[in-house]
């Protein structure tokens, strides 16, 4: 057990642990809106420190150009994965207000 | 480690039929759409653990890309196909006619 | 001038995907990364001018750990209020908007997608200068009335 | 009508986006016989690409990159490129699609010229894929109607 991957298991650990929390509020959360809330911020952490546990634990073996490039590519998804992940959220906000549902708000319960 | 990696899969896993719960009861389709995102996400990372599992993450990795971009070009023409129906909810008043908020 | 730049960037990328370095892969990243950069050089920049991008690009990575300190601390938010036993005490979700003073369409990209890393709140609209934000409890929107993360984004791209 | 510019967001992302998905496409095409990929999985991706356009933008802008006619012309070259590699190889005096044989026009010997066959091949699979794809999405967005759907 060296120290990368220690700190991956960290990582990766982290990940699931936001996963866990961004699907109990997917279920728990009253309209869709705060839904959103829940899957944007928490999945997007969520793959992204995962994803970056696996390119630290890619490297455990030494630094090798093959492994290097590797870690690179997965990288590139994290990346990928911060960019697209805000985007899809806003995308599904804004279709959701154009198309007329009213947010849940909290006088209407009462 | 290889428990590791596959306890981390399995329970990410269970995660996914947590959600599948949301993709079938979902109130609005917009739900729907949601919870697909959320189980793409999750197959993303699924994806990359079951390389390191098999050790061939190299070849994995470019599974996992094309499944993160064609997970997020779905998502963003689902929720664009139905910006343009304008109700989706029954009884639901248009919001832009009386003022956002 | 786009196309030279993007040509490179691409070429850059497709090597690091290939991870071949041999001429024969060369030549078929050179050919396609033409190709591409062809078909839409018009994309990635849309109008190029000399200078100030380095430092854009530099200040840019500076601003990546406030902000993920930040995603961190609404992810945390996020589960504190999903794990609750009474969470319908907690959340008081609403729509809010407000003006913004940033001008340039890639800072209001920056913004956006910050406000909807950031605790309890998700763009769900720009109209010119406005933003239309959906918050999840009243407490992140004084948060986000403070203005700090704005002149963050304003101080990356020299608006400020 | 046709309102451009309507959401920044999606639209500068998918500007960043296009050319990197377009690239790794024809990465999956040239490097499939390392990894999985191959003609198929990059026509998906550089279809899916262009249907990034058709979404961020509208459907004016795509028929603006390819118009239909040369979504047609690009249809037939992909099939063209395939049959054509099977016939040059029937030509050459083997069974269809035996590209070994290609190695008598080829300053290369059989085995090389197996592997350039099936590049030939895939991306003949590459160019009829994306079109189609382009084709079925222009066809099922717009109903039709071009100028209606999508805006």
């Amino acid at each position: 057990m060296s120290i990368m991957s220690i700190v991956s298991i960290l990582f990766i650990a982290g990940g699931t642990f936001f996963f866990f929390g961004a699907t109990v509020g997917l279920i728990r959360f009253p309209d869709f809106y705060a839904r959103m809330h829940a899957t944007g911020k928490g999945d997007t952490l969520g793959a992204f420190l995962v994803v970056i546990g696996i390119a630290l634990y890619n490297l455990h073996n030494g630094l090798e150009l093959g492994s290097i490039l590797t870690s690179i590519k997965v990288i590139f998804i994290a990346i990928f994965i911060f960019l697209a992940n805000p985007t899809a959220t806003h995308a599904i906000t804004k279709g959701g207000l154009d198309a007329g549902v009213v947010p849940w708000t909290k006088e209407k319960t009462k | 480690m290889d428990t590791f990696f596959i306890t981390t899969g399995v329970i990410l896993g269970l995660l996914t039929l947590v959600c599948l719960y949301r993709v079938v009861a979902g109130p609005t389709v917009l739900d729907r759409i949601i919870a697909v995102g959320a189980i793409g996400n999750k197959t993303t990372a699924i994806l990359l653990l079951m390389g390191m599992i098999f050790g061939r993450v190299e070849m994995f990795v470019d599974i996992s890309i094309s499944y993160a971009l064609l997970n997020f070009i779905a998502t963003l023409g689902a929720a664009k196909y139905f910006r343009v129906r304008k109700s989706i909810v029954p009884g639901s008043k248009y919001l832009k006619e009386k003022g956002i908020s | 001038m786009s196309f030279f730049v993007t040509f490179i960037i691409l070429f850059v990328y497709w090597m690091v995907m290939a991870g071949k370095f041999d001429i024969f892969h060369a030549s078929l990243g050179v050919i396609s990364c033409l190709f591409v950069s062809y078909m839409s050089h018009d994309l990635l920049f849309k109008n190029i001018k000399s200078g100030g991008k380095i430092k854009e690009v530099v200040r840019f990575i500076l601003y990546i750990p406030w902000l993920i300190y930040q995603i961190i601390l609404a992810n945390l938010h996020v589960v504190r209020l999903a794990l609750s036993p009474n969470m319908y005490d907690l959340i008081d979700p609403h729509l809010m908007r407000f003006k913004i003073k940033i001008k340039k369409d890639i800072s209001k990209v920056t913004f956006a997608n910050s406000i909807t890393l950031t605790p309890g709140t998700i763009t769900a609209d720009i109209i010119d200068d406005e933003f239309v934000v959906h918050a999840l409890s009243q407490a992140v929107d004084d948060d986000l009335m403070t203005g700090e993360m704005e002149r963050r984004v304003a101080h990356i791209f020299s608006e400020d | 009508m046709i309102r451009r510019h309507e959401d920044i967001i999606i639209e500068s992302l998918a500007r960043f986006l296009t050319p990197f998905i377009q690239a790794f496409a024809l990465y999956v095409l040239f490097l499939g016989h390392y990894s999985p990929g191959g003609g198929f999985q990059g026509g998906v991706l550089m279809g899916a690409s262009f249907i990034l356009l058709v979404i961020a933008y509208d459907i004016i802008e795509g028929k603006r990159r390819i118009t239909e006619k040369f979504n047609i012309v690009l249809n037939a070259t992909g099939v063209m490129v395939f049959s054509g590699t099977g016939l040059l190889c029937l030509i050459l005096g083997g069974e269809f699609l035996d590209y070994s044989q290609l190695a008598a026009i080829l300053p290369v010997g059989p085995e090389e010229a197996r592997g350039l066959g099936i590049l030939a091949v895939e991306i003949g699979v590459e160019i009829t894929v994306a079109a189609i794809m382009v084709s079925i999405f222009l066809d099922l967005a717009s109903a039709g109607e071009h100028e209606e759907a999508l805006k």
